[in-house]
């Protein structure tokens, strides 16, 4: 067999790589190095995504007799990722560092990366056993990461949520998969795709719907969504955003691939209609359990669960412009997210606060904090000029392309349900500018990691959507796309 | 791009915005606001005169000054500019307001992010008068909205909290309609084939929206822009807005935001979906038609002078859409003047009351009297803002009504005959509550005897005031001029909507 | 003609205004009263001028020398606001015999009112009154408004000026504005006034629309009205196309052409406070009466019978209308006259008989016809309403002398004056027995003409116009009688008796009676007719005498002879027969007394129907049902998300349960659709 | 008797509802993770059915077989792992009682 195939999966393999070096660092040095594991470990994350972004590309290579295939779009979103990751890893340093995490601090890091490599697979796949290995390996080790806080109850009580309602979702997916298998008698995207012809039989529309479900638990789509709120109220701040954002693109595209790829030609058959009803479902009670929650992080999980609805507006497109769309959006949802979670875990390390009321009048304690919070909260309510504003704008006009007459409806509900979604963001802009309280949390400096981390996302809400070279560059590389061959 | 001049509407206020940042004090914050509003007047002043010269050599062209710099290229999305005598109206209103804006909020308390946000505000407002490019425009509304909310929430008073909610909710309520228009008309913006775009120029040059297409998209983009426009049902964050916002926001809202609306309605609803305007203009005559009475005769009753003020924009702006929907050249040049002398009066009254508000600390007009003898100055200008707005020769009001008036009269079937007539009626019940306000307030015996220590105008305030008054009378006494400025834009072959 | 002279008229009152309403808190107060008085009186000489010029120069653009003729001459006119190429605005000077009239008028009486207030304004040790300069700025402003508005060249620069008088009548009324009857008052005025002014306003649109001209000339051109077209500024078509279709844009069974000449009247009644439009009249003598007798007596009042005047040829071309004009003014004159005979305030009084008077000429422009000596009628109108504007105001300056002197307008407190104030006592006389038309004095020659023009209209109205002169002569001398005999004056205790004013108001006084005298002598049929022509061939100083139709004279004379005798029986020595009358008919008196109760008319239709019954309903159901319905969408929002928290149980078993359902749905209803 | 495929088939799917009955139905968490196991085994045993019968050819579904048993174990050894931190916090393993986060 041919070595060179390999080359195909650098990326894959450059995060490999960075596990096992974290994983060396981790097992044989001295005690006192073990304190810089965070920093050794953000470097070494740094320097790989840069090398990604240099050499990542290789262009559109099918490997392994088709197992694993690699194109722009996937090397982008990769990249996309990285920067998501780099960013919760500069924010983690101070949670690592904490006494709590002594012992732990590298299994935090290999844990992560493994997840990570697993999302890459998850993407990169165009085989279901590959696939399903990515999958597993993105969800699993994350169980353990979100159990990571020892002492903490709702921890442990996240954690087995997550895990027991994970397998229950893979047993649906796989369940799904053993059908397509059955039906296609191949495992191989394009096999399934050319073997299941274009006739939508009940079964394999059983099949698609299990397969849908096991995705969209990833995505905390409704009505797979219930764990979402538990786990990310529970796991600790760094596991959240690192859950919220990233696992959350990676598990997105893949959604896209294999509706795409896979189930192509019932696109206007099945799951257009799926589809657009998991949408609407997933962004109005998304919306409607957001407005009364008072703890950030939960009241985050929700939002993120709405914004997942409107990340699925760029696959109804089903053109390049949408998947476009969508990675341009998780880009910027992951900017946004990460700032508002930066502010939640620098003030939950610092008072252990983590309540919209604890906010009241932060503006006055803490101008800057409250600064970052509101512009990462204009810019996923999708407020200009901010960069969630440009996102929203191109996703909507990406899905509107379609142009049937049930996706102006589609669009109508969800820029109805934004309105719902500003009253619930400004609801936290009142809570720290608005509210009349004396602060309730004292004035504090948080730590230069996190306010590095802080004013990298700041930097991005603001300035991803006014300068419009990331977006034409991602758009660029979806062009080149082949994903789209099989929409029928 | 920065030798076009219309760019420097958008950069002086974020300059302006950068230098709040770096003032340290309060007379800092001052100077930069001054300046800055005063460099924004003396620019439209020059883009006027200029503006004029030009078209005086003969220039014929649908507007000037047109730039477009490509921003998202694979939208076709630009950064388009260019302005003709509506938009340069509109950009002179917004820069007197401004001015005056900043003059009437000279002492207030955490000036650096008042300023700051009402700098945001007004740099959405002046991208929005010169951008031709729908996604942009787009843009900057929504930016003209936002500051809204922290303004009225931290500097506003009585139920701030709930009125900023209630006014933000609204207006992005009506901005969501408007963004899937905007969208649908990009998608029906070229012949089948042909390569998309958001210019509005190119868009009414292709005329390509089809009719259906155009019922549906009219009446969402319609409503979308009238809702800011205070349109009938959907007008109540007004009263309650302005009721709380703090005085400078009051003006700039009343005065130059809501005009957004107005100017939306024409520029985008009428300009680029006139078949649907033509045809579907009835429901919208009715709403409006109803909002111009309605507004006044609930002014009538009310005792906060923000109500009553509020209620008044309602019938005004009401006024505007109206006039909009009377397709034809002199009912629109009418509709912009209203759009001026409406900005320019409610400015002034939000002004007066704002100053005699940071005296006598209530707003309540059965608790106030005989202020005239106390404060003369801002009763004066009181008087004549209420003269203004009930249309008294010589000030801005009459001229726009009248123009109003003798266009919509150019119908003459029963419909807008009918409509005409109420809407006529309006001057007198604008009478009623306008003298009913000055009498109470100002007139009559001191209600208050703790008034009696109250003081008259400091220097800013007056400059405000006077600055305001005088614009309002030089609409009235030389509306040739500003008519001329207007008219050009709505001969039958530029406006498409008048050459059906 | 030159237009410099002209402009100065009008731009010298508005400067004054300026200047004054600027800097006239800086003046001293003589400064103040001394330029604005200067000011006004050059403005006259200007117009005195200009009037002269116009009917004794015999220039060829002012007459017509061989037709005997006087032309319409526009002096200037510069576009104001163009509506459409053919619809606009122009700010101009057109002179014909009455505006040239009104001219003198205006400047007369104003010069008269501003003299004479130097004098009024200050109490007795000589204090001014506070905003003796604003008074004086409200003066000017009201003088250059009527100016302008007499002079105006289009319809819409009418309308302008007529909104501007109404607005200095509003300021002038409300002077006193801590006096809350004054605010109320001045209040009423302006919106009554503003609602006739919506009927101008529809009548001009109305017009405008089927002419497509705003200007006079197009109008009332002698030729247009005759049916003989003159194209000029291609508007004659318009004109024609009206009057041949005025059958056919029928609107409620009427032409278009009435209904715009009815609306534009109905603007001329506001003003001129015809019933039912007339209940601001008797309120606005709140004012301080300088302005009574300027605005409210002479001037401002009679720009509804000049608007008449203004369109009478349109008037002519719908018989309709012009009849309707006559029921309203004749209704008017009588019920004003009887209300005169009971009021007690003297000004009020003053108010009601200046509100008879108009409806005089009102009536003498409804029964103008061209074939009755060449429209005897309009020239009596107008005759009178010269005459009319002299002794009113002297009446009225009077009527401010003597409160001056009392410190009330109560004529009781009055009783027996003559022998205080001996020049008041005299020139009121003289007032007096002008407006009751006792030959020589003015007001006979023109109520002469005009009864006599009624006459040749019918002979109903002319009785009842007799009747309504008599009563007039009968309150007027009562009024007389009771301030200046009845019984002696008593001095109250530490006040020291009342006495002729300082020059600067018997002045006036005087003038205006010597005028009043003499003011009948003017042969206004030479002067002033309804298309021009003069009347006679040679005019001499008694040619009114030669011209008078002695039937009708020696009747009307016999009238107020009768009057005046039965005044002079019941009022001249205090005695019970008034008292007597009043319980003989206690309804007519009260009905009378309380102005047939039309303000509580209006009363009720203000406070109790548009308040109660419209505002107040819209503003509940702006704030409940309007307002509501956005609460209730957020409320709904509120309470359907509180509803669903149930499915986050918080219970893993449960979150399967739904993802099952969830996930078997999605199948399902996927596969029975696609059955 | 000949064996068809349906006699693999629906034991594994009664296999398979019996273990979502169980997760759904009972208190244990131990005995819910014995429910998921039941779940995975019935995918297993179809995956190998259908490739036995239906494609005997080739391995494919075997091989997807053998990497779900692995995948399940390591399931299977998380969830205990957490399952008894949950036990050592507070003291229990009913799945009712580990409902402190809710709405």
């Amino acid at each position: 067999m041919d070595y060179s195939q390999f080359l195909a999966m650098r990326q894959e393999l450059g995060v490999l790589i960075v596990f096992l070096l974290v994983f060396l660092y981790d097992t044989f040095m001295p005690k006192k190095a073990l304190n810089a594991t965070a920093g050794f470990t953000a470097i070494l994350f740094l320097l790989f995504t840069v090398a990604s972004f240099v050499w990542g590309n290789v262009g559109t290579v099918d490997a392994f007799s088709g197992m694993y295939s690699t194109s722009p779009v996937c090397s982008m979103i990769k990249n996309i990722l990285n920067v998501g990751v780099l960013i919760v890893l500069i924010q983690s340093v101070r949670w690592t560092n904490g006494e709590l995490m002594t012992v732990r601090r590298g299994e935090f890091y290999e844990l992560l990366l493994v997840t990570l490599f697993g999302m890459y697979l998850m993407i990169s796949a165009r085989h279901f056993l590959l696939f399903v290995i990515g999958l597993e390996s993105a969800s699993l080790p994350l169980a353990a990461m979100v159990a990571m806080d020892k002492n903490r109850y709702e921890s442990h009580e996240a954690a087995i949520k997550y895990i027991l309602t994970a397998v229950f979702s893979s047993a649906i997916f796989m369940m799904g998969l053993s059908f397509v298998y059955g039906l296609a008698g191949s495992l191989y995207f394009n096999d399934i795709a050319l073997q299941l012809g274009t006739q939508a039989d009940t079964l394999l529309v059983v099949a698609l719907a299990f397969v849908i479900s096991g995705v969209g638990f990833k995505l905390s789509l409704v009505p797979f969504h219930l764990w979402t709120a538990d786990v990310y109220q529970g796991a600790p701040t760094s596991v959240t955003s690192y859950l919220s954002v990233i696992s959350k693109g990676a598990a997105a595209f893949a959604f896209l691939v294999i509706l795409v790829q896979v189930f192509g030609q019932f696109y206007s058959a099945a799951w257009e209609w799926m589809l657009y009803a998991l949408i609407i479902v997933t962004i109005t009670v998304g919306n409607l359990f957001a407005i009364r929650q008072k703890n950030m992080k939960r009241f985050l999980a929700f939002s993120s669960i709405s914004q997942a609805g409107y990340i699925m507006l760029g696959i109804v497109g089903c053109n390049e412009m949408g998947l476009a769309a969508m990675m341009y959006y998780i880009l910027v949802y992951i900017f946004s997210n990460l700032a508002a979670f930066g502010v939640i875990g620098a003030i939950e390390n610092q008072t252990g606060k983590v309540d919209m009321t604890d906010y009241n009048g932060l503006s006055r304690s803490n101008p800057w904090l409250a600064f970052a919070m509101m512009l990462a909260m204009f810019s996923l309510a999708g407020i200009p000029p901010f960069a969630g504003f440009f996102s929203k704008f191109f996703i909507f006009t990406s899905a509107i392309n379609q142009g049937s007459t049930a996706i102006y409806i589609l669009v109508l509900i969800a820029l109805i349900n934004t309105i719902a979604s500003l009253y619930y963001y400004l609801l936290v802009v009142k809570a720290m500018y608005i509210s009349p309280e004396e602060p309730q949390i004292p004035a504090f400096r948080s730590a230069c990691s996190e306010r590095l981390g802080m004013w990298i996302c700041v930097a991005g809400v603001i300035a991803l959507g006014i300068v419009s070279f990331f977006y034409n560059s991602i758009i660029e590389a979806a062009a080149g796309s082949n994903l789209f061959a099989f929409i029928g | 791009m920065f030798s076009n001049i219309l760019i420097y509407f958008v950069i002086i206020p974020l300059l302006m915005l950068a230098g709040f940042a770096l003032c340290r004090n309060d007379k800092q914050i001052r100077a930069v606001a001054v300046t800055g509003s005063i460099a924004l007047m003396a620019l439209s002043a020059w883009l006027l005169v200029d503006y004029l010269a030009l078209r005086k050599a003969g220039e014929t062209a649908e507007m000037l000054y047109t730039g477009s710099w490509e921003w998202f290229g694979p939208l076709n999305i630009c950064l388009a500019v260019g302005v003709d005598g509506v938009s340069i109206a509109m950009l002179i209103l917004s820069s007197i307001i401004v001015f005056a804006g900043s003059f009437a909020s000279w002492k207030i308390d955490n000036a650096r992010h008042f300023f700051m946000w009402l700098l945001l505000l007004s740099t959405g407002v002046f991208g929005f008068f010169i951008t031709v490019d729908l996604f942009t425009m787009f843009m900057f509304y929504e930016v003209a909205l936002i500051p809204m909310y922290l303004l009225i929430g931290q500097w506003g008073t009585g139920r701030k909290e709930y009125s900023a909610m209630k006014l933000t909710l609204m207006l992005m309520g009506g901005s969501a309609f408007l963004m899937l228009s905007l969208i649908g008309i990009y998608y029906h913006s070229a012949p089948e084939g042909g390569q998309l775009t958001w210019n509005i120029l190119e868009i009414s040059q292709n005329a390509s929206i089809s009719k259906d297409w155009q019922y549906f998209l009219f009446p969402m983009c319609f409503v979308g822009f009238g809702v800011l426009g205070a349109m009938f049902p959907f007008h109540t964050w007004s009263p309650d807005g302005h009721a709380c916002a703090p005085t400078a926001v009051s003006m700039l809202h009343a005065g130059v935001l809501m005009k957004l609306g107005g100017y939306g309605c024409f520029r985008v609803a009428m300009y680029l979906m006139p078949e649907a305007a033509n045809d579907l203009a009835w429901i919208f005559l009715i709403l409006t038609g109803v909002s111009v009475v309605y507004g006044a005769f609930s002014a009538c009753v009310q005792t906060d002078l923000k109500y009553i003020n509020a209620y008044s924009s309602v019938s005004h702006c009401g006024m505007v859409l109206f006039a909009i929907l009377m397709i034809n050249t002199t009912a629109l040049t009418g509709a912009i003047m209203q759009m001026l002398s409406h900005g320019l009066m409610t400015a002034l009254f939000f002004a007066l009351i704002g100053m005699i508000y940071g005296r006598t600390h209530t707003r309540d007009i059965r608790l106030m009297g005989g202020l005239m003898k106390i404060m003369p100055f801002l009763g004066v200008g009181y008087v004549i803002a209420g003269m203004a707005s009930l249309g008294l020769p010589g000030l801005s009001g009459f001229v726009a009504e009248m123009t109003i008036f003798v266009g919509s009269f150019e119908h003459a079937d029963m419909f807008h005959r009918t409509f005409t007539v109420i809407a006529c009626s309006s001057i007198v019940i604008t009478a009623v509550y306008i003298l009913r306000v000055v009498g109470k307030l100002l007139f009559g015996p001191v209600q208050d005897e703790h008034h009696l220590q109250l003081t008259d105008a400091t220097w800013w305030e007056r400059l405000s005031v006077i600055t305001l008054i005088v614009s309002v009378a030089a609409i009235g006494c030389f509306p040739n001029f500003f008519e001329s400025l207007i008219k050009f834009t709505f001969s039958p072959e530029i406006f498409r909507a008048i050459g059906l | 003609m030159e237009p410099v002279i002209p402009i100065i008229i009008l731009a010298l009152p508005l400067t004054m205004f300026l200047v004054l309403g600027l800097f006239g808190h800086k003046m001293k107060h003589p400064v103040a009263g001394v330029l604005g008085t200067a000011g006004m009186g050059v403005t006259m000489v200007l117009a005195y001028i200009t009037a002269f010029t116009y009917f004794f120069s015999g220039n060829p653009e002012f007459i017509d020398a061989d037709t005997h003729t006087r032309l319409q001459a526009i002096v200037f006119n510069v576009d104001w606001l163009a509506f459409t190429d053919s619809l606009v605005i122009r700010l101009g000077f057109l002179l014909d015999p009455i505006s040239a009239l009104l001219l003198v008028v205006i400047t007369t009486i104003s010069f008269m009112v501003h003299l004479y207030s130097n004098g009024y304004m200050r109490d007795h040790h000589g204090v001014w009154e506070t905003g003796f300069q604003r008074f004086y700025a409200f003066l000017s402003l009201f003088s250059f408004s009527m100016l302008g508005l007499v002079v105006a060249t289009n319809i819409f620069q009418m309308y302008i000026f007529w909104e501007l008088v109404g607005a200095s009548s509003y300021l002038l009324i409300g002077f006193y504005y801590t006096k809350p009857s004054a605010v109320s008052a001045s209040k009423k005025a302006f919106i009554v006034t503003r609602f006739a002014d919506l009927g101008f306003l529809l009548g001009i649109l109305v017009l405008s629309f089927y002419t497509g001209t705003f200007n006079f000339t197009d109008f009332t051109s002698t030729e247009v009205a005759e049916g003989v077209y003159r194209v000029s500024e291609g508007t004659a078509e318009g004109i024609r196309a009206m009057i041949q279709n005025s059958a056919a844009p029928m609107f409620m069974g009427a032409s278009v052409l009435t209904w715009a000449l009815v609306l534009i009247f109905m603007g001329g009644m506001g003003k001129s406070a015809m019933m039912p439009l007339h209940i601001w009249l008797p309120d606005a003598m709140e004012g301080p009466t300088p302005v009574s007798a300027l605005i409210h007596a002479a001037t401002m009042v009679v720009a509804g019978v000049y608007l008449v005047a203004r369109l009478f040829p349109l008037y002519l071309m719908e018989e309709a209308s012009l009849n309707i004009i006559v029921v309203v003014g004749a209704l008017t004159a009588l019920y004003a006259a009887m209300v005169a005979c009971t009021q007690i305030d003297i000004k009020r009084v003053l108010a009601f008989s200046t509100i008879s008077q108009i409806a005089f000429m009102m009536v003498s422009l409804g029964v103008a016809r061209p074939e009755f000596h060449h429209g005897l009628g309009y020239m009596a109108g107008m005759f009178h309403l010269f005459t009319h504007a002299m002794f009113k105001a002297l009446l009225f300056l009077c009527a401010g002398a003597l409160i001056h002197a009392i410190g009330s307008n109560d004529y009781t407190a009055m009783h027996g004056l003559r022998k205080h104030m001996p020049i008041t006592h005299i020139t009121f006389l003289i007032g007096c027995l002008a407006i009751a038309g006792i030959i020589p004095f003015a007001g006979f020659f023109s109520k002469d003409e005009i009864l006599t023009a009624t006459l040749g209209h019918s002979t109903l109205w002319y009785v009842w116009m007799s009747l309504v002169a008599g009563l007039t002569a009968f309150y007027m001398f009562r009024l007389y009688y009771l301030i200046f005999w009845w019984k002696e004056h008593k001095v109250p205790a530490g006040h020291h008796a009342p006495h002729d004013q300082p020059w600067t108001m018997t002045l006036p006084l005087v003038i205006l009676a010597v005028v009043s005298c003499l003011a009948g002598f003017v042969p206004f049929g030479n002067l002033v007719t309804w298309n021009g022509e003069e009347m006679f061939e040679s005019v001499s100083f008694i040619t009114n005498l030669k011209a008078l139709d002695w039937t009708v004279a020696s009747v009307s004379l016999a009238v107020a002879v009768v009057a005046i005798l039965l005044a002079t029986v019941m009022y001249k020595k205090e005695n019970p027969l008034p008292s007597k009358m009043k319980n003989a008919l206690p309804a007519l008196w009260r009905w009378c007394h309380h102005r047939f109760y039309w303000d509580e008319l209006y009363m009720f239709i203000t406070h109790k129907i548009i308040f109660g019954c419209i505002s107040k309903p819209i503003a509940w159901f702006d704030r409940h049902i309007v307002d509501g319905t956005m609460d209730g969408i957020a409320y709904v929002v509120q309470r359907s998300s509180y509803a669903i928290r149930t499915l986050q149980s918080g219970n893993i078993q449960k979150y399967v349960w739904v993802y099952l359902i969830g996930a078997l749905l999605l199948g399902a209803v996927t596969a029975v659709c696609l059955m | 008797m000949e064996i068809t495929m349906l006699y693999y088939l629906i034991p594994s799917l009664i296999m398979f509802c019996c273990g979502v009955y169980g997760f759904i139905t009972r208190r244990n968490m131990i005995a819910i993770l014995i429910s998921l196991e039941l779940m995975l085994n019935s995918v297993d045993i179809n995956f190998a059915v259908f490739n036995r019968f239906l494609f005997p050819g080739e391995l494919e579904g075997m091989f997807f077989t053998l990497f779900a048993i692995g995948i399940a174990a390591a399931e299977t050894a998380l969830a205990i792992a957490i399952i008894i931190n949950v036990f050592r916090v507070s003291e229990k393993i009913d799945v009712s009682d580990v409902t402190k986060m809710k709405f």
